[in-house]
């Protein structure tokens, strides 16, 4: 219920982007989207993807969803009528749904891959954002284009901190669910 | 769960998972190498104009030979910490099988890329060549250059993601495997080993070149797809000297826990970590990814800072090396009564090649020198000092330990020969390499003038040497492990 | 055995296949590339819509007889890089004069409040476009839309009350269909098509 | 300059081998007794001192400082493949030339060497980049200008030459 709740904000939240969205490809990109895709990881967080069959599939749907929203030519499109219904729709139903019934079956180093692919994009989409000389969107100024470029990068280097911290340090001792520690592994 | 690390039996490979995987790796490898080697050899021919190459197959045999020797290198050290690395830890052999058909699939790609599509851009893929070839490749050759380089990142991710996933799971964390409660003088009755110390930092330094490393490779195969999309020169350089600089030298601190594992059974004294070991490796770990602007010292609209601690780190990353690893190794040889079969010569062999090798290294690293020197033949000079003496012959002593039997207490004449044939030729390859560095030849040019064809030709002699040393162990390999197996 | 695999297959091959499309087979990734790409396979049947040049006059943006008509849409005011897509322009002029082919280059400025035919003429002269081979010239304010969606081409305000814009050399065909658009540099490019197009 | 840096290299080069062949010869001999840590921690201590001072000695004066405005000459060298194109052909000696280097495609390195085939100075040339170094002539005679940097096929072919002439007095 509680997780409802959050699910239905969040996606308010992105609708009441919808002026700023056009205004700014930071908005768009990095905070209307997500939050379209966080609704749908709360939505069907209490539901249980029962059977390990699904999740290879469902998790290729959420690339699927990912990649064709990661194309420059998709954003342009995402601000027409036709394109931002779809995309209201796509990115919670056929991303973040997926995402979060697939998520908890995926082997671990699996998981660490895709962890790994998502920074290596968000480093050549930097890459690109910041350097080409050509306008990669049509509906946003070239200005707008390369914030977004550096935002991608910013967001890459925090992503990058807190996937490798508990990896580094190991979990936080001020956690309280931290477990014991390692005194069990002794011969 | 440690039981393992603590009573392997010395002379057994007492705990060794995916043995087989390992060995088939090794037999690759050694091919591989000797390939690569007499690529390298043609092309030294060549310049002396002993065999006449066409310069576009020159610049091809030298972009096989980089990425090979690069990769091959790599891949040798893997095998060699994932063999190690399963004495202390449960490892999937699984993911060990993807990694290395990933990394075949990588050298298929590249091997068409070179030989089928011509490409010749070298294994530095310097933005835009690939792109601009003059009429020497088609895009598409470049892209599947790139593309198998993907593969082999790809598979390397893999393998640091099980291999830091078990540590992780075994050690709490990777901060506490790479000995900071050594260091901190923290209370730890399970204090990890060399080898896992070791796997530790390759495998943060490592994921963190991959993923760098791709995020430049997939930018440059989308330049080649789009050409519209432009990427910032000297950006994509810094990246690239950054994953390649990581990532060659991952290969030797990867290869080097053959040293720490199997030295002891020579010496008897085990080799344990102790505060100055972890506080030597997480230098490294920091020296590591910091050394690498000593590659850009003549590109002078880099910020000059970068410049500095280029130079910097390339002197004190010596300290690490000579003080800790190399001294550990007199400490441990000294008064052991140690056998010197070709395994153990050939491991002490190779931290002394890899020390020596940091010599030319940190003295091309200053500024100044670099100026007259920087892609000159002293830069392969250094390198394969400490590659052709260091990470191969790390790799060969693994291989001839693997396959010593009982009766292997002495070398043999064979062996002998084959060891100081080896060593001959790769020292006296080397020097010349130095010597024509300090004549000023340019690196990487496939016709030489008269003035400089004696050094080529005196290279070709003893790399030929070299050639017939490796050609030794690597078919001695292979038939031992074929008597033992069939 | 089979049954295990047949979900995940099918989801690879629709998520490739979406993609395939959603990108014209790998061939367009951003909406630019599309448009050029759509335009060439399929060229765009052009309105006969009148336009007011820098004298006033009214000009039309179908080809006469035989012609062809390259487009480019400008705004006078506008700074640096719209600067240098007219030296390129006039080089296509200079290039074309002298081969007798069949040819007439329109500047549409987009923004026909600010661009008087006054205004259009100091762009004019400034650029040495004599009216007649080469002519600034802008819509009615009705037609305008209507023209920036047939060419696809996207105006929006930048932060100095300017505008950036998709700019591209637009071809008109001598059968009055939008066939092809060249980058506003591509001189060598544009004159190879004409001299194809009218040998 | 380069003769002595190899000299220094391989006298390293030789004493760090020689100590390893001793260590390998001891292994017959007496173990390590308990001073071998205080020898550790010297090496360590020598390593870093020599190192600071060597640092400090190499960069004082900063290897990539360019002549002032004033007084120097400035020339422009752009490479493409593969060709040099310097706009100055003679060059007085005796006074510092700053070379302003550009490319027009790959990267390319621009390598000076004198008429006995000894480098003298180098920059690397990078794609929308501008590279400044400076040089000073002392004698007149025929220089060479090499690539240093792998640009492809004809890339042992990428070489121009310039002439310094001796200075009006």
């Amino acid at each position: 219920m509680k997780m409802t709740v959050l699910a239905l904000l969040a996606a308010a939240e992105a609708i009441a982007l919808r002026q700023a969205a056009e205004a700014s490809p930071v908005q768009h990109v990095l905070v209307q989207m997500p939050l379209l895709v966080l609704a749908g990881v709360l939505i069907s967080w209490d539901m249980r993807g029962r059977r390990r069959v699904w999740a290879v599939p469902l998790l290729l749907t959420a690339l699927t969803a990912f990649l064709f929203w990661m194309l420059p030519r998709s954003v342009d499109w995402a601000l027409t009528p036709a394109g931002e219904t779809a995309k209201y729709l796509s990115l919670p139903l056929l991303l973040g749904v997926p995402l979060r019934l697939s998520w908890p079956w995926l082997a671990p180093v699996l998981r660490g891959f895709l962890k790994a692919n998502v920074l290596s994009m968000l480093g050549v989409l930097g890459f690109l954002y910041t350097h080409a000389p050509l306008r990669i969107c049509n509906s946003y100024l070239v200005s707008a284009q390369q914030d977004l470029g550096f935002a991608f990068l910013q967001l890459a280097v925090v992503l990058a901190c807190i996937w490798a911290v508990p990896v580094l340090f190991g979990h936080p001792r001020w956690l309280p669910s931290g477990s014991a520690g390692c005194s069990k592994c002794g011969a | 769960m440690n039981t393992i690390s603590e009573n392997y039996v010395p002379g057994h490979a007492a705990a060794a998972p995916q043995a087989g995987a390992v060995k088939l790796t090794m037999v690759l490898s050694g091919a591989v190498f000797a390939l690569m080697m007499v690529f390298g050899l043609l092309m030294r021919a060549a310049q002396g104009q002993w065999i006449d190459l066409d310069a576009a197959l020159f610049y091809q045999l030298l972009t096989a030979h980089g990425a090979g020797m690069v990769g091959t290198a790599a891949l040798s050290g893997a095998a060699i910490m994932w063999y190690f690395c399963g004495r202390h830890l449960v490892l999937s052999g699984g993911i060990f099988w993807a990694f290395l058909g990933l990394f075949l699939l990588g050298v298929v790609l590249i091997l068409g890329a070179i030989f089928i599509g011509g490409y010749g851009g070298a294994w530095t893929f310097l933005f835009p060549l690939p792109a601009l070839s003059g009429g020497a490749w088609e895009a598409g050759a470049a892209a599947a250059f790139m593309l198998g380089y993907t593969a082999i990142g790809v598979g390397f991710l893999l393998y640091y993601l099980e291999l830091g996933r078990r540590i992780h799971a075994r050690y709490g964390s990777l901060v506490r495997a790479l000995g900071w409660n050594l260091i901190l003088g923290r209370e730890d009755n399970d204090p990890p080993p060399p080898a896992i110390v070791a796997a530790a930092a390759v495998t943060i330094f490592n994921s963190i070149g991959i993923i760098l490393g791709a995020a430049v490779l997939v930018a440059s195969l989308v330049h080649l797809l789009v050409p519209g999309f432009e990427v910032d020169a000297l950006l994509a350089k810094n990246l690239i000297y950054f994953f390649g600089h990581v990532f060659i030298n991952a290969s030797i601190y990867m290869a080097v826990t053959a040293v720490y594992e199997i030295l002891p059974e020579y010496t008897g004294k085990p080799w344990k970590s102790n505060r100055l070991f972890a506080i030597a490796w997480n230098a490294v770990l920091i020296f590591v990814m910091a050394v690498y602007w000593h590659h850009l010292l003549q590109d002078v609209v880099m910020p000059p800072w970068m410049l500095v601690v280029g130079q910097l780190v390339s002197y004190f990353s010596g300290i690490p090396l000579i003080a800790v690893t190399a001294f550990s190794t007199f400490l441990y040889v000294r008064g052991s009564r140690m056998t010197w079969d070709l395994a153990s010569s050939l491991l002490v062999l190779s931290v002394a090649g890899w020390s020596v090798g940091s010599i030319p290294a940190s003295i091309d690293g200053m500024i100044s020198v670099n100026k007259v020197m920087h892609n000159t033949m002293w830069v392969p000079g250094h390198f394969h000092t400490y590659l052709l003496l260091g990470e191969v012959v790390m790799a060969f002593g693994f291989m001839a330990w693997l396959v010593r039997g009982k009766t292997i207490s002495q070398m043999d004449g064979l062996d002998r020969a084959a060891f100081v044939t080896y060593l001959a030729g790769a020292a006296g390859f080397v020097t010349v390499f130095l010597f024509s560095g300090a004549a000023s030849i340019p690196r990487r040019w496939a016709v030489h003038y008269e003035e400089w064809l004696a050094h080529d030709r005196i290279g070709t002699l003893f790399g030929g040497l070299v050639v017939l040393g490796t050609l030794v162990f690597v078919l001695r390999f292979a038939a031992r492990l074929g008597r033992r197996e069939g | 055995m089979a049954a295990r695999f047949l979900p995940s297959v099918l989801a690879a091959v629709a998520g490739g296949g979406i993609l395939w499309l959603a990108t014209d087979g790998a061939r367009a990734f951003t909406s630019e590339a599309a448009r050029r790409l759509d335009v060439l396979q399929s060229p765009r049947k052009v309105p006969e819509v009148l336009l007011e040049d820098m004298a006033s006059r009214p000009v039309p943006l179908l080809p006469q007889a035989g012609e062809v008509v390259l487009v480019e849409f400008i705004y006078t005011v506008c700074g640096d890089i719209c600067q240098i897509a007219a030296a390129d322009f006039a080089e296509i002029r200079d290039r074309l004069q002298g081969q007798g082919v069949q040819v007439r280059l329109l500047s549409v400025s987009f923004d026909p409040e600010r661009d008087t035919p006054e205004q259009m003429a100091i762009y004019g002269d400034a650029h040495e476009a004599d009216g007649i081979m080469w002519t600034i010239a802008r819509p009615e304010q009705k037609d305008l839309s209507g023209l920036l969606k047939l060419f696809d081409v996207t105006v929006i305000p930048d932060e100095w009350e300017g505008f950036q814009h998709n700019a591209a050399i637009h071809v008109i065909s001598s059968d009055g269909r939008f066939s092809a658009v060249y980058d506003t540099d591509a001189v060598e490019a544009v004159v190879a098509y004409l001299g194809e197009a009218q040998p | 300059m380069q003769p002595v840096v190899l000299i220094i290299s391989l006298i390293l080069m030789a004493a760090l081998s020689a100590v390893f062949v001793a260590a390998a010869r001891a292994s017959r001999g007496p173990a390590p007794g308990p001073g071998a840590s205080a020898k550790r921690s010297g090496l360590i201590w020598v390593m870093t001192i020599l190192g600071v001072i060597v640092s400090v000695a190499s960069l004082r004066e900063w290897p990539h400082a360019l002549a002032g405005t004033g007084d120097a000459l400035e020339v422009n060298v752009s490479g493409g493949q593969w060709w040099w194109d310097i706009d100055t052909t003679e060059i007085p000696a005796g006074k510092p030339v700053n070379f302003n280097v550009t490319t027009e495609d790959v990267t390319h390195g621009m390598g000076i060497y004198d008429s006995s085939l000894t480098l003298l100075t180098q920059v690397q040339a990078i794609p929308g980049y501008t590279t400044q170094i400076t040089y000073t002539f002392e004698e007149p005679g025929r220089y060479q200008i090499l690539c240093m940097e792998f640009c492809g096929v004809a890339h042992h072919d990428m070489v121009n030459e310039f002439e310094v002439i001796a200075a009006e007095r």
